[in-house]
């Protein structure tokens, strides 16, 4: 077969893969194939897209701008609006961000974590200095969680579907990235994670990326709507309880981009200002706006 | 009597250590540490599937040739390095500099550089596997006797049977501790390597389990590693340690 | 011939030990196929003297120079030590030092007559030091050397064996005459085996005497012959007594 | 003369280093292997900002905390292991399978059974240096001299003096050996145990960095570590040596 | 007195080699303040016995009973190689082997004889082989100990220097009178020093003679007594010509 072969490289535990098992099934409807490349992490996704290995990466666009800012031709199209949450126990004496004053809090990624730089800036808000009023214990991912579990943090911040397992064993959300947002008086629905290509690539390939985006589109809704689709999909979810599943498609189909995706300019822009203050440039490097052609638009 | 005593004690050892394990499982009782039979169930599913078997046999070819790549390269310069106080004197610069690169670094280069591929990843595992091997064979080399190479001159031994009978058998102590401790820290690479460029292999099975935070699959997959190294020891390291040492009073 | 001509050997300083002067201003003839012994105090710079000659120590002022021999000639040199290889058997190690392998007889030979022939596959660690002096000095004989240093070889032989050892250097040297440079302390064993005494002082070595012996080679060190050589000497060299 | 050109070889090899890197920065020309200038640069930056010396200061401490215990504890058992057989057989099983966990495997158990503290930090850490010492130190006491052993036995040394005057000069080399790759394996695994669960020091920050893809400042901070290495070395382990080793001719 | 009953002393089987009897029904008597020399073939145990009674080697049959101490006797064993530290200077080996570090003079005095004074800061790879061996003499006798046991001390020595240790040898003994067990190849030496010489003979160990020798102990090895003495002793023997 002459179809253009796309490879994406996908980490075992991400959703990206229940999506294109779905998009794959459907092969007599689409014009390109997929091939998949493992990653165990989403560095070695940034490696894979370096290396050439792979064409397309799930990644998020402030890094995108960071890298575009030092030459990298790498560009953003919209993928999902889910993102981390702040987690307590169920029956947690912190029912807001206020409360977590002199807690112990648990971080995923460090002290570069986009919930946690936005969550100090919604505090700063409310004229609190998260940064230095709780005690912030970072760490991987499921150590945070387990530290939760433990009782030896009070607040775990962790990725969304560390998050819905917590959820799912009965831990209470807080606030999740979306209303730190709103919060912050952002109601858009502003993507943070999307596919991740090179600006070079995408420009050669534009009608099999058009295409391969809406296939994609139409697998989400698939996942989403159709029963047996999910059921198909369930055991890459690598969880074995029902109500993690749910919580785990729940929260998935949540962040569908149902928009057309690219968020406004000012929008994004004013995240990066955030962004870019609260973390003292670390989070975006040097560069004071968010960099020209960081979303892709097609035309 | 006295053999049986002998093969018995590490058969006894084990035991103990699982001993101790499954006590510490009791006393813990939390799926952080999962008790010996509950890991062996896994362990035996997973061989089975042929998961364990395959990610397995993937890092261990790597950890082969990478292994093997590293020692000669390290054994060769490091007797050079020993002897040579010139050279030394020049190298010992780079040598301090590429035993504190963190892998990382070196890891993301070799990917970067030279794609997502199989040698790359061998490359980064030997680039940082070669200089400890370099700087123990370089003591080894320094610390040779000077009489016998002096009777291997005069004789006119040459290169190669002074190397052969004279220099490789005064190495062999640090030529085994390298080896030993070797192993473990190119295991300890290859997992990172796997990690962040290999679609299978330990490293990449390891921290799927870890994200799922399956001890369990951890622990199993720990043991295959160990068995493996385990019967290399038996079959190939004690073997030879007895070979080499046959002449000790 | 071998003309020796040491302007000057020096140990450098190290540590606390300052530099020292070995050798200094030595000249010395030895013919080809002399056999010659050096008799001197402890300490006196022999055995460096050995290392220069066998090519071993190249940091002197001064020359060695092999007549007749393009190339350096083939030295077996018996070290003051035994010097070998642990991990290898006895007969391995005489083999080892043999470039053609064919000599497997002449190894069987010398191992009978140094009584070792049922040690032949014994590592050294399970050797006496007078069984390994013995191994060192069949391995010195057996590579059928142009010229032989040997530096105080029989010191641990009992007096039986000594004599068959010595019997057997003559045999070999009646053979194939080689140059023979030998270190002893015991005057009586110089004055039975050799053509030449050189006497040396230390600090730095200098030659006090150069005699040639006029007395019959022989194995045996208590012949009257001897005696009265090793008396007429004493008399005239007290510093030798 | 002798002696210029003896301290010059060191800084004429670091050139070369340098402009190797230098062309081969060029060459690319990619932002993953930026120039020395441009790293010099984040370096400099870093130092005045106090970011280097902060993190570098915490990792130097857990470095120097858990590779004191490690060696000293590691020379310890290595020298009874090396020369009581008995124990040897029964703890040689362990010693194995210790160096063939996956310094993952250790530190997840460590954080999880320990929380996420600095003892926690420093116990992963030993975990997985300590066996490796042991092996290099057991080589090493496997390969004493018998006769000055007896020596000393005859002359009544006692158990401190042999071990001061006899045993340690002869295992100088192994733990030169051992301490100059170990100084690498520690630094190594600090970096993934701080990765994993410390919220500073150099593994925290590379980590940073490495998500970010910001290979100028990885160079940066291995600058800012391989400098303090080369420092011990230039400092302490190399007099170490010259005054171990002046008594070989 | 020093009651050596040495049932069998046997050498493990190992590699190619098979076991080996070094030691078969092996009795002797010392009486304290003796000095007895042992002389027997190169490989016949003397090594191995000296070790057994210092307590060396546990692995044999038998028994060594020290009449008069409680405790295992303080033992001064000059070894047939040097055993010196490498990584020691002179001084320091000498020290070391001193449990109180009070007898500096003796040490100073040790070294004057034995002409190393100049060399009491130099680490023993600087040394000559026989340098080295004196200083290994004079760690045996700055213990002052109860018991010597000397393995071919002398070998390295010149006739000199030799004749001034012989003779500090019998004045430290005269001073301070301890068993002394020496072994020696060379019939003119121990006939000189010992009150006794026990003749041996090997595979496995036994003594094939065992002599008072009436002549005064004395530091020079070529008085006729001594040779006539020696003579007859071949004479008697003729397993030792
Ligand atoms: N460690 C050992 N293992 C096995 N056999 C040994 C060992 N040491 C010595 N022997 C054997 O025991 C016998 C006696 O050895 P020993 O060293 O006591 O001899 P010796 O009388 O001191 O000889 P020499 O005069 O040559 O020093 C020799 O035949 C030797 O081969
Ligand atoms: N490697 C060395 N470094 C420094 N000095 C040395 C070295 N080797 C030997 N010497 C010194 O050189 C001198 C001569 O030593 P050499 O070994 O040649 O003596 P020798 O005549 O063989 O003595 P012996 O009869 O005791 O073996 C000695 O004073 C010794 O201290
Ligand atoms: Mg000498
Ligand atoms: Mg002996």
């Amino acid at each position: 077969s002459d179809k253009t072969t796309i490879r994406i490289g996908v980490q075992a535990t991400g959703t990206l893969a229940w999506e294109l098992s779905v998009l794959q099934g459907q092969t007599k409807d689409i014009d390109f194939k997929v091939e998949t490349h493992p990653v165990a992490t989403t560095e070695a996704g940034k490696i894979a897209l370096q290396s050439g290995a792979v064409d397309i990466i799930v990644s998020d666009w402030i890094w995108v701008s960071r890298m575009r800012s030092d030459g990298a031709d790498f560009t953003f199209y919209p993928y999902s609006t889910t993102s981390g949450a702040l987690m307590v126990q169920r029956n947690s004496a912190i029912h807001a961000v206020k409360d977590l004053k002199g807690k112990r809090l648990g971080i995923a990624g460090g002290e570069l974590d986009k919930n946690w730089l936005l969550l100090q800036a919604l505090a700063q808000e409310e004229q609190l200095d998260l940064n230095a009023s709780v005690e912030k214990v970072f760490g991987a991912p499921p150590l945070i969680n387990e530290q939760l579990k433990q009782g030896r943090v009070d607040a775990a911040l962790n990725y969304w579907h560390f998050g819905a397992k917590l959820e799912a064993q009965g831990y209470r959300q807080l606030i999740d990235g979306k209303g730190i947002l709103k919060g912050l008086g952002i109601q858009e629905n502003i993507p943070t994670l999307g596919y991740v290509f090179k600006q070079s690539w995408a420009d050669s390939h534009k009608k099999v990326l058009d295409s391969f985006f809406q296939s994609s589109k139409k697998a989400k809704q698939l996942l989403c709507a159709s029963e047996p689709d999910w059921q198909k999909v369930i055991p890459l979810t690598q969880a074995d309880d029902v109500t993690t599943q749910a919580k785990l498609r729940q929260r998935y189909c949540e962040g569908n981009v149902m928009q057309s995706g690219i968020p406004e300019q000012q929008v994004a822009e004013r995240i990066y200002t955030l962004l870019r203050t609260v973390s003292n440039n670390q989070l975006t490097g040097k560069s004071e706006h968010l960099q020209p052609g960081t979303f892709w638009s097609q035309d | 009597m006295l053999i049986s005593l002998r093969t018995a004690v590490p058969g006894l050892s084990l035991l103990v250590l699982l001993a101790v394990w499954q006590l510490l499982a009791v006393y813990l009782n939390s799926n952080n540490l999962p008790a010996p039979l509950v890991v062996g169930n896994v362990f035996w599913q997973g061989c089975l599937s042929g998961q364990i078997p395959y990610h397995l046999g993937v890092t261990l070819l790597r950890l082969i040739v990478s292994f093997s790549i590293a020692m000669l390269l390290g054994c060769a310069i490091g007797i050079v390095l020993g002897r040579n106080k010139k050279l030394d004197a020049f190298f010992d610069n780079w040598l301090i500099i590429f035993l504190s690169i963190p892998a990382l670094v070196t890891i993301i280069l070799c990917y970067v550089w030279f794609g997502l591929t199989e040698s790359a990843a061998i490359l980064a595992v030997v680039i940082n596997k070669l200089p400890n091997v370099i700087v123990t064979i370089r003591e080894g080399a320094r610390a040779l006797d000077q009489d016998l190479l002096e009777m291997a001159r005069s004789y006119r031994f040459g290169k190669r049977k002074t190397l052969l009978h004279v220099v490789w058998p005064q190495l062999y102590p640090y030529i085994m501790g390298a080896t030993r401790s070797g192993l473990a820290l190119v295991w300890k690479i290859i997992l990172v390597v796997e990690l962040l460029g290999r679609s299978n292999g330990m490293g990449y099975q390891l921290h799927l389990f870890f994200q799922l935070f399956d001890v369990a699959s951890i622990l199993a997959y720990t043991i295959a590693f160990v068995a493996v190294i385990q019967m290399l020891e038996l079959l190939v390291l004690k073997p030879l340690d007895t070979k080499a040492q046959r002449w000790r009073r | 011939m071998i003309a020796i001509d040491i302007k000057s050997k020096m140990y450098p300083a190290k540590g606390r030990a300052g530099h020292h002067l070995a050798i200094a201003e030595l000249q010395l003839l030895l013919q080809s196929g002399e056999f010659v012994c050096l008799v001197g105090p402890s300490g006196c710079g022999k055995t460096t003297l050995l290392n220069i000659i066998a090519d071993l120590d190249r940091d002197y002022e001064g020359s060695v120079n092999f007549k007749q021999h393009q190339t350096h000639p083939k030295i077996g040199y018996v070290f003051q030590n035994p010097r070998l290889l642990p991990w290898r058997t006895v007969r391995e190690n005489i083999e080892l030092a043999i470039e053609d392998n064919s000599s497997s007889e002449n190894i069987d030979a010398l191992l009978e007559v140094m009584q070792l022939t049922q040690f032949q596959h014994v590592y050294p660690e399970r050797l006496s030091l007078g069984m390994s002096r013995r191994v060192a000095i069949i391995r010195g004989f057996a590579t059928n050397p142009d010229m032989l240093l040997m530096d105080e070889p029989f010191v641990s032989l009992d007096a039986p064996t000594a004599r068959q050892v010595r019997s057997l250097l003559i045999t070999l040297w009646q053979q194939r005459p080689h140059t023979v440079l030998f270190v002893t302390h015991d005057l009586r064993e110089a004055i039975a085996l050799a053509d030449r005494i050189v006497f040396l002082a230390a600090a730095p070595m200098k030659v006090i005497a150069d005699m040639a012996v006029p007395i019959p080679r022989s194995e045996r060190d208590d012949e009257q012959a001897i005696e009265t050589f090793r008396q007429q000497l004493l008399h005239d060299y007290p510093a030798l007594k």
